[in-house]
């Protein structure tokens, strides 16, 4: 899973398969850091009425 | 209360969002991987140094040379000696399995005394010295009262130096009843001993043979000297020979043979003097050893030809006229011919006739005593002991006849490495035998059948735990090899050897006078002698001069009669018991490597050899001609009752085109009571079902099988 | 240069199995189970979950009496190359946590039991059924532990397990070559279990890249032939057969073909 | 009650009414929660497998209920990515389905390994080459995914949705859905696809064996596209099902026809693609291998070409005729029976593709092996569904699911209890 694991080999196939996953991951994770945070900005900084309800 | 639950909330999900980011998950994780990769219930054999102690099995009379290989005084697994005479590195499924008797539950710890009823599993834990004492007791009041005679032993064997004690000790003690457990060595020595006089076993030299006609052994099922015999049959192959098995079921030896000719169960004597016949009609036989070799040729030649003419032997055997010519003829023409005989692995006697039908053909083609041919070996001592140690061997299978009809009065009975009450035939007439035998002395290592119904079990230790020469059974060459202790013994037992000396000081002069040494081991050195230092050093004795001291070749003529004034009672065809219209069928046995039918049982690594068209859970199943099973509506798996005269019992049917058409064929060696959960109830035992059929000729049990009904359950 | 010595190098061991000499007595089973610490269960009727590293198989040619024919065939893992021998054997290759593995050096599949989860998925891709799951715990008889060989760890409930031709008795040859200043073990250094106890001397182990090895020459003898060689799986087991029927029962065929 | 919690404007049965029916799910779940257990502490001696059944109900249960949550992906795919505006009246509940059949999956997954605890080597010591740790990784990727489509949902109670962090939360997550949802169908392409590929790969296994492209057998791409077809008609079902327990119309006939016409030409096209690959394989493939087509159903008590007729014709082609009719899809029945079909046509082929490969001997000394559950198996097999009804029914509940509801059930509106 990690490059430091032993069974971690340089080659195409863990480059396409691990890029992928590592792609989602990233996009998963940034995706919900993202919404998190601006809700943080939203509820405890911006503190303004939501302007779309 | 708004706010305090939403800061619990935050609270509760920043707690676990720290605790996810701190390394305690992975340390976690990291934890129960590691221990689910060792579980405190999975053992971690201890490492250490290996080493190679060099011994012999004895758990059947192969006389195998093995290797064990131990790990800081563990015996940790049982290989064969490379280039050891009997097995050359090869090892069968039960000398495999020898550490699991070794280590296994069955083993008997101590002496042990009966306390309940006899075979209610009882006991209580007596000392060395109260148990030999009271044997010691009990044998001399026996032989005060002038009833030495009723002192009685039935031993797995009779070769080497443990029964020559045994015997050794009856003889001073005045019984004559040392017996070994009956096998077809009975009748070798039987037919060997009438047609030439002498005293010897048969021992078939099939390695050098080029054609091999056997009538039913099981030469790569256990006979004989099982691992030897297997090899020899590779040998026989590489070289180009021939061997044809003459059985009504295909074994694995009628499946290796490159012919297999079934026959009609019970007829092989018939077919062998009918390949005489024609042997002898077509003048194909070896006229200078016949002429030099033989006496009463003549007389045979004319019964042969006047009895079992080629119609005649194809009416009682089924085998067409054309194949008993053709087998004639290339048994006659070929240039080292033998005809085996000994069904299955041997553990039956077989009649007389049979034996000597097939040894008029050895001797027709003249290659008794010769290389690739029949050999007599002479029951020679390997070892000189001080003093006589007279031949006390009988036959023991009207041991328990005997002791039943009240002819004999058995007071005490020692039983030695065997376990009569599981392998002689009729258990049910056993068990009613043994019943009458008010005193039973096992020396069993094993809690098997006879020691749980004894009454004073004097626990042996197990082969890998003592010293013993170990005769390999019918090899034309003898080999002796030493057995020498492996491990040290693991519970508080002794060695029978040393327990029989304990017994003879204890009862005093004058028994205790043949007896000068103090313990079996120094018992055992002294007996070898100049050849101590050998057998010793090398784990094994090839000697020629062993060799040649048991051979008597040619000295003695070959008896075609065996004596026999009319050749026709030698020839009696035998007809088993039990109502034909009743019993249809014939129940015949077989052996097989995986299934231990002798004094050992079967550990749990042979157990789990066994297929699954042989047992299932607790089933055995019995193999039918799909011809007879559909006559009789029974398909694949269904449960049946096999009945004889002698008992019924509930198997399964496994549907089988080798075997002919009316059989019923039970595998040897399932059906223990005793020993531990990985054998005991599982299948059935087939000395249950099958009694003995007197040879009228000899006396000997030529059962073969049994008239029996199959009907479905 | 590097790559061409290593692959000179590189070894290929496996099996040749004489069927004419087998006798089906079962002492390979048996050697292995010694060998290898493999558990037994109170039942072991029930073949399918019983674990036989080794396993002799009976054939029959279906024929009828008296034309019957059966024959015995001893069957361990086959030690796949896979097509192309690339190492990709069916297991090795969708095993997900790298349990299984081709070795390049010595081309036999091992298992590594703490590694392996029990997903059984290389169960699925044998088609050779030599691939043994743990149902159970192993349990052995008070004091039959004894007997345990430290060479060979204990298998935990759960995973799974397979022949490894000995591996460690490659090991432990190898260890005593280094130790004596060789750089290769001989044919005889190194033998599996089931070929060492094989009374009927059918079975030969060997490298079958090294012509110095019995097993090189008699892998191309004329009787020989492997199991489901169509499949491209590439098996290092090597059967020798006279009889017609068996060398035809080792692969499938369609009906018309001859 | 809970009336508290209800969105005001939803009629719900009463609590005790409620409680009855989730005790008698309950119950069932219990059941199944013992025969995990049961195979976790004891072992997975519990079940019927064996050597040669070494994938058996579950790994069927498995791929059977993915390909039927294939209806989340999909819907998802056709409302955030071609835009298909009408299918948001139903989005929410696929991804509800979608969730139930995924976290399903993966609790199987968890029974039916053999050391559960070390289930996590598939991702630490990942193989790259096989297609399980293809399935794993996108699989647990795509859980994420679908919780996090669900979390917007859940935020729409009306409890939660008064706390403005959740409310700001919810909304913030529905602005960026698209994201997800694109992420969400890469992801389950590639795992619909890897699962197709488990049976597809096994080159010792000419009955699931297939050629393909690159690393992808054909089964990859039959896979992705029949859990595409199939997935919308499984979701169709669970609505009607639930519009027939809660005795509402819960979604307009236009959205329900509208998923029911492209379903019907995804199915289509599927089993034209599927023909032709069975004619390839019969003809190319299995050949090659020395193997017939009927070798593979025949000298058995049960897998005969039926099997291949029934997946094909009865639940391939006649679905595909019925949704892809306008007649066929707008008649109650039709639509009900085509829905049905479909769904059983998908679960046969991976039946089919999960347990007939295990039953159907390769050495040619092997026969069939046949095998049934234990009931710990079939147990365990229940509990999804135990557990589905469960979610589904909180989530009707509580959660407002269905758009369109107020606007079918009008009656309703002021009459919330």
């Amino acid at each position: 899973m990690f490059p430091f694991c032993f069974e971690w080999i340089w080659d195409m196939s863990h480059i396409v398969f691990m890029g992928g996953l590592w792609f989602a991951l990233i996009i998963i994770g940034l995706g919900m850091t993202y919404c998190i945070g601006r809700t943080f900005y939203d509820t405890y900084i911006f503190k303004g009425k939501d302007g779309h309800n | 209360m708004k706010i305090g639950r939403r800061s619990f909330l935050s609270l509760g999900i920043g707690g676990i969002a720290g605790i996810m980011l701190s390394p305690l998950p992975w340390k976690l994780m990291d934890d129960s991987a590691i221990w689910t990769q060792a579980w405190p219930w999975t053992p971690v054999p201890p490492k250490g140094e290996a080493t190679y102690v060099n011994s012999a099995c004895t758990l059947c009379p192969g006389g195998c040379g093995i290797s064990v290989r131990k790990i800081n005084g563990r015996a940790v697994k049982i290989e064969g000696i490379e280039g050891h005479p009997v097995n050359d590195g090869g090892i069968c499924v039960l000398g495999l399995s020898g550490l699991q008797l070794l280590y296994g539950p069955t083993r008997i710890r101590f002496p042990f005394k009966r306390v309940g009823e006899r075979g209610a599993g009882k006991w209580s834990e007596i000392s060395w010295e109260e148990a030999i004492s009271e044997v010691a007791q009990k044998l001399g009041d026996l032989r005060k009262n002038g009833q030495s005679e009723s002192v009685a032993c039935l031993s797995g064997n009779d070769k080497g130096t443990v029964p020559a004690l045994f015997k050794r000790f009856f003889s001073a003690y005045g019984s004559s009843n040392f017996m070994r457990i009956p096998s077809v060595s009975d009748s070798y020595e039987l037919a060997v001993l009438r047609s030439s006089g002498q005293k010897a076993q048969l021992a078939f030299d099939i390695e050098n043979s080029d054609f091999i006609l056997s009538f039913g052994s099981g030469i790569i099922e256990g006979w004989g000297s099982p691992v030897h015999m297997i090899r020899a049959n590779s040998i026989v192959r590489k070289a180009g020979g021939k061997i044809i098995q003459i059985e009504p079921r295909l074994s694995n030896t009628a499946a290796k043979s490159d012919k297999w000719i079934p026959i009609n169960p019970g007829t092989e004597y018939a077919l062998a003097l009918g390949i005489a016949n024609v042997i002898i009609l077509k003048s194909l036989f070896n006229k200078n050893f016949v002429d030099s070799n033989t006496s009463e040729f003549n007389k045979f030649a004319a019964f042969v030809k006047s009895v079992y003419s080629i119609d005649n032997v194809e009416k009682i055997t089924g085998i067409k006229k054309e194949t008993i010519e053709a087998l004639a003829l290339e048994f006659a023409g070929a240039a080292k011919p033998v005809a085996v005989c000994g069904r299955g692995q041997g553990k039956v006697q077989g009649s007389l006739g049979e034996v000597m039908a097939v040894q008029a053909l050895n001797a027709l083609v003249g290659n008794i005593n010769k290389k690739g041919g029949v050999f007599t070996v002479s029951d020679h001592r390997y070892f000189t002991l001080p003093g006589s140690v007279p031949d006390a061997t009988k036959l023991a299978n009207h041991f328990t006849d005997e002791v039943k009809s009240g002819k004999y009065t058995a007071a005490v009975l020692f039983v030695y490495e065997s376990n009569p009450l599981y392998s002689l035939s009729d258990s049910k007439s056993v068990r009613e035998a043994f019943a009458k035998i008010p005193f039973i002395v096992s020396f069993s290592s094993f809690m098997d059948e006879t020691a749980t119904n004894s009454d004073l079990i004097l626990p042996n230790h197990v082969y890998l735990e003592r010293y013993e020469d170990v005769y390999a059974a019918s090899l034309p060459i003898p080999v002796i090899s030493l057995s020498s202790p492996v491990v040290s013994p693991q519970f508080d037992t002794k060695h029978a050897g040393d327990v029989i000396l304990k017994i003879a000081k204890k009862m005093g002069s004058p028994v205790a006078d043949s007896f000068a040494w103090n313990s079996y081991d120094s018992y055992l050195e002294e007996a070898f002698g100049d050849n101590w230092k050998v057998l010793s050093e090398q784990g094994f004795l090839e000697d020629r001069t062993v060799a040649l001291a048991a051979l008597i070749t040619a000295s003695k003529k070959f008896d075609f009669t065996a004596g026999f004034t009319d050749i026709k009672s030698l020839y009696t065809p035998l007809v088993t018991e039990g109502d034909p219209d009743k019993y249809p069928l014939f129940l015949i046995p077989y052996d097989s490597m995986r299934i231990a039918s002798g004094y050992i049982g079967d550990p749990p690594f042979a157990v789990k050899t066994v297929e699954d068209t042989v047992l299932k859970g607790n089933d055995i199943l019995v193999e039918v001609n799909p011809v007879t099973a559909k006559a009789l509506g029974l398909l694949e798996g269904n449960s049946a009752i096999v009945e004889t005269a002698r008992g019924k019992a509930k198997v399964k049917i496994h549907l089988f085109e080798g075997i002919m058409p009316g059989l019923v064929a039970m595998p040897r060696g399932l059906g223990h009571s005793a020993y531990d959960n990985y054998l005991a109830g599982k299948g059935v035992n087939i000395n249950e079902l099958i009694g003995s059929l007197e040879d009228p000729a000899s006396g000997l049990d030529a059962a073969w099988g049994i008239r029996a009904a199959l009907i479905k359950a | 240069m590097k790559e061409e010595k290593s692959d000179k190098s590189a070894k290929k061991f496996g099996m040749v199995i004489d069927l004419d000499k087998c006798t089906g007595c079962g002492s390979c089973m048996v050697a292995c189970m010694a060998e290898n610490n493999v558990p037994f269960k109170e039942d072991e009727s029930k073949k399918l979950v019983s674990i036989t590293w080794m396993r002799v198989y009976r054939l029959t040619n279906g024929k009828s009496f008296p034309d019957t024919e059966i024959c015995y065939l001893p069957k361990p893992c086959q030690h796949c190359g896979g097509k192309g021998e690339h190492g990709h054997s069916p297991c090795v290759s969708v095993c997900p946590a790298t349990a299984t593995d081709y070795n390049k050096e010595t081309g036999i599949v091992s298992q590594i039991y703490t590694r392996c989860f029990g997903c059984r998925y290389c169960m699925a891709a044998c088609p050779y059924h030599a691939r043994y799951f743990n149902w159970w715990d192993p349990v052995w008889p008070k004091g039959m532990e004894e007997y345990l060989s430290p060479n060979v760890s204990v298998r935990m409930r759960g995973v799974v397990e397979k022949c490894s031709f000995c591996f460690h008795r490659y090991q432990l040859a190898k260890d005593k070559a280094y130790y004596e200043g060789r750089s290769d073990i001989g044919e005889n250094e190194y033998q599996t279990a089931c070929a060492q106890a094989c009374p009927a001397g059918a079975i030969t182990f060997g490298d079958l890249n090294d012509s110095g090895h019995a097993v090189y020459e008699l892998k191309k003898n004329k009787n020989a032939f492997r199991l489901l060689e169509r499949l491209q799986t590439n098996p290092k087991i090597y059967y020798l057969s006279s009889r017609q029927w068996i060398r035809r029962a080792g692969d499938n065929y369609l009906k018309n073909e001859k | 009650m809970d009336s508290k919690i209800i969105s005001g404007e939803l009629k719900r049965c009463s609590t005790w009414q409620f409680a009855l029916w989730i005790s008698a799910a309950g119950a069932v779940l219990l059941w199944g929660v013992y025969a995990m257990l049961l195979c976790w502490f004891k072992g997975l001696n519990q079940t019927n497998m064996n050597d040669s059944y070494g994938f058996a109900l579950w790994i069927w249960a498995d791929l059977a209920i993915i390909a039927l949550g294939g209806g989340a992906f999909f819907t998802g795919f056709l409302r955030y990515i071609i835009g298909k505006d009408e299918l948001k009246n139903i989005v929410n509940y696929a991804v509800i389905i979608g969730f139930i059949c995924y976290s399903s999956a993966l609790i199987i997954l968890g029974i039916d390994v053999g050391q559960p605890i070390r289930g996590w080597f598939i991702f630490w010591h990942a193989n790259v080459h096989s297609m399980l740790t293809e399935v794993a990784f996108c699989l647990t990727c795509y859980l994420f995914v679908l919780i996090i489509e669900y979390i917007p949902i859940i935020l729409e109670n009306r409890r939660i949705d008064n706390i403005p962090f959740f409310h700001n939360l919810g909304h913030n997550m529905h602005s960026i859905m698209a994201v997800f949802a694109a992420t969400g169908v890469f992801l389950s392409f590639f795992h619909q696809g890897s699962l197709g590929g488990v049976s597809g790969v096994l080159f010792g296994r000419p009955f699931a064996y297939r050629e393909g492209v690159l690393i992808w057998p054909w089964t990859f791409f039959l896979f992705t596209w029949s859990a595409a077809a199939c997935g919308p008609c499984f979701t169709i079902l669970i609505t009607k099902i639930t519009e027939k327990i809660t005795g509402k119309r819960l979604v307009k006939d236009n959205v329900i026809e509208l998923l029911a016409k492209i379903s019907g030409w995804m199915i289509g096209t599927y089993i034209i693609a599927k023909i032709i690959d069975t004619v390839y394989w019969i003809k190319v493939t299995l050949p090659a291998t020395g193997f017939g087509l009927m070798d593979f159903y025949s000298n058995n008590p049960f897998y005969g070409i039926w099997i291949l007729v029934l997946e094909i014709v009865i639940c391939g082609i006649l679905p595909a005729l019925i949704l892809i009719s306008e007649k066929g899809r707008k008649n109650r029945y039709g639509l009900i029976i085509a829905a049905i079909l479909a769904v059983l046509g998908v679960c046969i082929n991976r039946w089919v593709l999960v347990l007939q490969v295990m039953a159907a001997p390769v050495l040619t000394f092997e026969t069939w092996q046949m095998y049934f559950p234990s009931w710990q198996e079939i147990a365990t097999t229940i509990l999804p569904l135990a557990y589905g009804i469960i979610i589904i029914s909180f989530s009707y509940r509580y959660l407002p699911v269905f758009p369109q509801e107020k606007e079918l059930n009008p009656w309703t509106i002021n009459g919330g209890k």
